[in-house]
């Protein structure tokens, strides 16, 4: 078949994994709470400064995997992990350098978190906890709340209390939050699903911008949702026999969305599971 | 009747009688209050009241300044014991809290809140005033704040408990260090429910008998030594209402009054906080 | 598990596309016929009747748009979807070329009367039997089927182009008056137009192959 | 010894070591700190028993089934102040039971708002309120009330049954029952009410929208689904009714004997220690006074926790 | 234009409101608590035996409208209503025959709400207060789980506890609870929201199947769902200058998402809201 | 508030059909001029040339599918999508005939050179200006104009009679040679092409319709 000219449309939506740089190479990872098994041995690589999306039905173990990039699941006793993940040249899993892999690795949750302080103090929180330099911090506050598409909203009222802001404000609030501390990567736990469609539609708007400095992995329950904002997606399904999560395809969204591989994945998707 | 309307009656019967018996719990409530403040009103409306230390019966003019001088003491020292050591614990409690240590930790403080004021009282008396061979504001002060101890513990776990997972989450993904995000962000983010449960804690302590009737024992001269037997509200009233003497009694409703009072303003202000606690919380 | 009002939906769907086959089978065969009996009427009709093959496009149009905006379907039933529309899009064509061909009896109405060329007759009832093959393919899921009828091209191809040089040879005889030229003229423009019918039967089978695989082919 | 082996590569197979962690030093801290609970509870019991010690080798079980108690004969047995705790709690707890349901009831209506909201924030006065407060209340206000239109009425028209007969004086077992009824209700009205509110509110409406009366909702969906949460309450009550002591000790009478009607003076565990303590002298008199405290605090952190187990374990169903 | 045929697809779905017979006729319904009004003014009729979606951004008083319907508002102390809502040729905003009126208006809740008992006792709840006779009680409960499409995963385990079962069959059985006492409507207020996309899908199902008996009332989130189960739809929205909720358009739902009237309706609909 | 990604694709899919639309005026332009010069070679480069049409329509009608299953658009957004993907179709089927037209240069090589009559000139000169006329009603996101665009067929179609009449007269007249009859006939398949050209750019004018209003009409 003939190539007559440069491929049309968003070319990056078609490269393969692999064409772009890989952020996190997971290899082989598998997790433990105890002595249940919640992961199985997931092996891909979540591309540079792409937006994946990790999907699946509830208890996949979407958000294990993704609590894994960061390293919060220390959090909880008795969780461990096998296998690797490898985020710029360093395994995270045995790393014992947490608080600046959770400085690079920023996590934006389910509900929005606004801390209980003024929308700068919000964003000033983490920079002035790590000593930075008083001008350079109220930079930083203008600079985040303007790449969380923010700064037009609240430019006015940086002293009112954070609480004050709408749901979908705040969720930004929290994203702008997580820029503040420069971090290579941005973790999204179901940011939305808080969220009314409207204030939805704001943070995947926010998400597609913010993909062309930073890597996003977000977990959502939304079949929808991931294919409307991401590059890439994996599918996770929880093995019935086993009852662990398993990655069951990982492909660019277009072709996961119009090609599934797996025969599961495609029943997922057109919404024939189970 | 058809059966629509038999449940109709019967269910407004129901209703009815449930919000009778409410109302009826709340009459020991008003009359408490009313006889506090009728019978009490009398002594509280002298001044020397709040400016004299108590005297003997028949000598007019006696007051309650050494026992409410005594309780602020004993109250005092108790809570520079208990609060520390409770709100670490709480945040303990809240922070670590699904561990096997802190479920232990949960039940010993629930069960030290119901244990009988009488048996503190007893193990300070062993602890302090045996050895010491007399009775002390200081052996009164260890009761106290076993007594606070479980009070704050809890309140202070409940306060850190209500403020939203994620905002400690958030913290720690920004890299903060744990106790960071402790003490600076939690905690000033759960201080008003803190602060109310001391303040509860604080009106348990100062309105508790049992526990200072063989420590602090009373003393009718204003003393400010915490080495030695020192005077306060509650035992006031305990030992002058069992006299036969019209003056005492009279004194002791006064003292009573004082109690009620600060309980109320402690209580409904403490509400006040938390309330706008929740409210906070609720929107984090 | 099923999704009940989608497969319904699409149920019905495939129906209408039958429908509009069974029609354009009928139109091309009314329109040789019309030809064939030089009957102005019953060409008249063929026109008639393709306003339902019109219709029956739009409401399939409309249809796939509405399951498309309110199911949200995607990989497999998307395809599903689409390919039935590209489908519908390929068979109101067809009907057209049956119109086309109609039309040509209110021309060949006005001139001689002359046997009409048995390869016309062959060449309708092949184009006939491909568009019914090719809708037997769609109805049973069949990619294979599809792929066999759109390789069935060639013989229509062949008889066209021996009716097309016949004709011209005809004309280049010199020895025709001016009724004959516009009826040999005409007459090639219904073996083109019975070509073309061939031709979209091809299209139509690379839709089914898509529908079916959501591999994009080249069956010409 | 095969079977050994296969043991070993089973564990081989099994999760994974957990990886090194960085010390969590705060963790450590507060955990530490987290001992003064746990730890002055026990220090409590064991002082308690080390102080009881000579009582408890001098009269061993039959300190608790003997009925006197002589200070010259240094002769203690603590039934009757057994009897009197138990029966001031049992009576106490029958009166405010039926009474606090059904203001944890009300006050766990949704919509707290107006009067309804005054009632609850009065309640939880009531638990507010000192003890001694209750005491002196009770001993010039409750008291005489009491003998006057419950307990006189009573004894004449019921007094030939054994335990209501007279003759009824203001210091009873019953007036401190009353004053302990009061004074546990609000303990178990706001855990009963914890616990109805804790009820998640669809299955309250999810009741109504199938066109169930006010009352049937409480009484078949709501009770039940908080039934045991109550019960955990109830016995928490119980718990604080088996510890009190001035308020007690104020209305009792405080006569040393197992009283043959509920009209009469008795005495508690707490009511002893707190008018006795003071003036025990000696080794063995104030060593069976602390024995009473040892019993009365075994006694109650058993009922408090199986109490708390109950609402606990109530709870968590209830929320799921 | 020629209509050769009979109309293609679902014809139920093109007709117009008023073509099926009006279950609820809706008159200047205003809504107010206490002093704020949350509804105003809104005129509708629900079709009989359709699905009728209520779609709207959150706090547009779509909840509001739909607690309307059984009167479920009398819980909320100072709630009250204007206007007229006529169910069966009686006003339900001032009929004192409230249980009727919810006997004959069930309600699924947003979380499922199993009553603390067997499933069968579920079931057999409100028949049982109702005094029918006990023969016909068990009958009721086999005929309402079948109904539900519960009836193959439990039949074998009537006594067991109904907080045993997923989520998705909890909603499912409080479903059957509703069908108990033989309703002519259904109100959902956001059914599948707590749920997994498998047990969301298994429930839209059911309503498709529900409809044929019932008039089904739903109140979603989810714009998806209203497009994908619906025949009619609501489109709600809170007015900016009196903050009270109003109602935008109504349509066959075909329509309101192909050819929305209102350019309210498009912009929410597309994703460009706000 | 803008759909960031949807509008994106959108415009690159726009950006797409105009440079299929571009390409088929060309593609006209370039198969009259190898009839006109008789160039065999330009008119085999035509025939090259559709292969980027059929590629641009594959590609397009791909990334419509994509768009669909991901952004799940309703409405005017899925109007826009399938508007145009219907012109796509449209565009590719008028490359056909352009090819078609190509085509016939093969056959014209081998015969005497007469001068081709100016109504081909004019009929090419129409029909691009039709294609180019539409392309900019599509861009400009008119309606109005395409309406108008769709209403020039008549002259298109005036000339076709002409030329057909002209044609079968002269084959009528008896005197011409075999070479002469198959010139004939080749250029009067040429006029049909022509006009079938146009046909098209109504249907084009139907879509636009459709995509900037919702209607279903027929400008036929």
């Amino acid at each position: 078949m003939i190539q007559p000219m440069a491929h049309i449309g968003r070319p990056e939506l078609r490269t393969m994994p692999g064409a772009a740089p890989a952020k996190f190479q997971v290899d082989s990872l598998s997790f433990f709470y105890g002595k249940t098994q919640a992961l199985k041995d997931i092996t891909f690589q979540i591309p540079e400064k792409r937006i994946t999306a990790i999907i699946g039905p509830s208890g996949c173990g979407k958000t294990t995997l993704l609590r894994v990039f960061n390293r919060m699941y220390d959090l909880v006793p008795d969780a461990r992990a096998k296998g690797s993940v490898v985020l710029d040249g360093e395994d995270i899993l045995t790393t014992t350098k947490l608080l600046l892999l959770r400085q690079k690795v920023g996590m934006v949750f389910q509900r929005p978190s606004p801390f209980p302080m003024s929308i700068r103090d919000n964003v000033a929180f983490a920079p002035r906890l790590l000593g930075w330099k008083s001008t350079k911090i109220s930079e930083i506050v203008q600079q985040s709340l303007e790449r969380a598409a923010l700064w037009d909203e609240v430019s006015d009222r940086l002293d009112a209390p954070a609480t004050s802001l709408s749901g979908g404000q705040q969720q930004r609030l929290v994203i702008a939050r997580c820029l503040a501390v420069s971090p290579d990567v941005i973790l999204m736990d179901e940011p939305c699903s808080a969220l009314d469609p409207v204030a939805t539609l704001k943070i995947e708007d926010l998400m597609v911008q913010l993909a062309h400095d930073y890597t996003i992995v977000i977990v959502t329950h939304n079949m929808q949702q991931a294919a409307r904002v991401s590059d890439f997606t994996a599918f996770m399904l929880m093995n019935t026999d086993h009852r662990y999560g398993e990655l069951i395809e990982f492909a660019p969204t277009a072709d996961l969305f119009n090609q599934p591989q797996d025969s599961r994945t495609e029943a997922y998707i057109t919404g024939r599971f189970g | 009747m058809t059966r629509n309307a038999w449940r109709r009656f019967s269910s407004g019967t129901a209703l009815t009688v449930m919000y009778a018996l409410t109302g009826l719990a709340l009459v020991p409530l008003g009359l408490v209050l009313w006889f506090a403040a009728s019978k009490g009103l009398p002594a509280v409306l002298h001044p020397e009241f709040f400016f004299n230390s108590e005297r003997p019966t028949g000598f007019p003019g006696g007051g309650v300044s050494n026992a409410i001088v005594g309780t602020g003491i004993m109250v005092g020292m108790a809570s520079l014991a208990a609060i520390p050591v409770g709100v670490l614990s709480g945040i303990y409690l809240a922070e670590y809290g699904v561990s096997r240590w802190a479920s232990w930790v949960r039940l010993a403080s629930d069960v030290l809140v119901g244990a009988p004021s009488i048996a503190l009282g007893l193990f300070a008396y062993a602890v302090i005033v045996v050895p010491q061979q007399h009775f002390s504001a200081l052996s009164a002060s260890l009761a106290l704040a076993i007594l606070m101890l479980p009070v704050v513990i809890r309140t202070t776990e409940s306060a850190v408990v209500l403020i939203p997972r994620g905002l400690r989450e958030s913290g720690l993904a920004l890299g903060l260090p744990r106790w960071r995000v402790s003490l600076q962000l939690i905690l000033p983010a759960a201080a008003p429910g803190v602060i109310t449960g001391t303040l509860l804690a604080v009106a348990r302590a100062a309105g508790e008998t049992a526990p200072v009737l063989f420590t602090g024992f009373g003393n009718p001269i204003f003393s400010l030594d915490p080495t030695q037997a020192m005077a306060s509200l509650p035992l006031v009233v305990f030992r002058d209402a069992l006299t036969p003497y019209k003056d005492l009694q009279q004194v002791a409703w006064g003292a009573a009054l004082v109690l009620v009072v600060m309980v109320l303003i402690i209580n409904l202000g403490s509400r006040w906080v938390l309330r706008r606690q929740i409210r906070l919380a609720g929107q984090l | 598990m099923p999704r009940l009002t989608f497969e319904k939906e699409l149920a019905s769907l495939r129906e209408s596309l039958v429908r509009m086959g069974t029609l354009v089978e009928s139109q091309i065969e009314a329109a040789l016929d019309a030809l064939r009996r030089r009957d102005g009427g019953a060409a008249e009709k063929v026109r008639t009747q393709d306003q339902y093959l019109n219709e029956l496009l739009k409401q399939i149009r409309e249809q796939v748009f509405m399951v498309i905006s309110t199911q949200q379907p995607v990989a497999r039933d998307l395809r599903h979807l689409m390919g039935i529309q590209y489908i519908a899009t390929e068979l109101e064509r067809m009907g057209d070329y049956a119109v086309r061909i109609a039309r040509m009896t209110g021309t060949l109405v006005g001139l001689p009367d002359r046997p009409l060329r048995a390869e016309f007759g062959i060449m309708g009832e092949l184009a006939i039997g491909q568009v019914h093959d090719i809708l037997e393919a769609l109805i049973e899921e069949n990619e294979l089927h599809a792929r066999e009828v759109a390789g069935r091209d060639n013989e229509i191809d062949r008889l066209y182009h021996r009716v097309f040089e016949e004709l011209v040879a005809e004309i280049g005889t010199g020895k025709i008056d001016s009724d004959d030229a516009l009826r040999s003229v005409t007459l090639l423009l219904v073996a083109h137009n019975l070509e073309r019918i061939a031709d979209r039967v091809t299209n139509v089978a690379e839709d089914i192959v898509f529908l079916e695989t959501g591999q994009v082919v080249e069956l010409g | 010894m095969r079977r050994s082996v296969a043991a070993s590569v089973d564990k081989v197979a099994g999760p994974p070591a957990a990886f090194p962690k960085p010390p969590d030093r705060y963790r450590t801290f507060t955990a530490l700190v987290s001992w003064a609970a746990p730890a002055s509870l026990i220090l409590i019991v064991a002082v308690l028993i080390l102080q009881a010690r000579p009582a408890i080798t001098r009269f061993g079980l039959n300190f608790l089934i003997g009925t006197e108690w002589n200070p010259v004969t240094l002769n203690f047995g603590a039934l009757p102040a057994i009897f009197g705790t138990v029966v001031t709690s049992a009576i106490a707890i029958a009166i405010a039971l039926p009474v606090g349901i059904a203001v944890a009831v009300v006050l766990a209506e949704p919509g707290a708002r107006g009067i309804r909201a005054a009632m609850g924030i009065g309640i939880e006065l009531l638990a507010a309120i000192p003890s001694v407060v209750y005491g002196i209340w009770a001993l010039y206000v409750l008291a005489p009330w009491a003998l006057l239109h419950l307990e006189i009425p009573i004894t004449e028209h019921l007094g030939f049954i054994g335990f209501l007969s007279g003759p009824p004086g203001q210091s009873s077992l019953f007036t401190a029952s009353l004053v302990l009824a009061i004074m546990i209700l609000p303990t178990l009205t706001a855990v009963s009410r914890d616990v109805i509110r804790a009820v998640p509110r669809g299955l309250r409406e999810s009741t109504v929208a199938l066109g169930a009366t006010w009352w049937e909702t409480v009484w078949h969906v709501i009770l039940p689904a908080a039934r045991a949460g109550i019960f955990g309450a109830t016995i928490l009550a119980v718990g604080r009714a088996l510890a009190e002591t001035i308020a007690v000790t104020m209305v009792i009478g405080n006569r040393f004997e197992i009283p043959h009607s509920i009209f009469s003076p008795a005495y508690t565990l707490a009511s002893v220690i707190a008018n006795e303590f003071n003036e025990a002298t000696g080794d063995i008199y104030p060593a069976a006074l602390v024995e009473l405290g040892l019993v009365l605090i075994l006694v109650t952190l058993t009922v408090n926790v199986v109490a708390l187990l109950l609402v606990r374990s109530a709870q968590a169903r209830v929320t799921i």
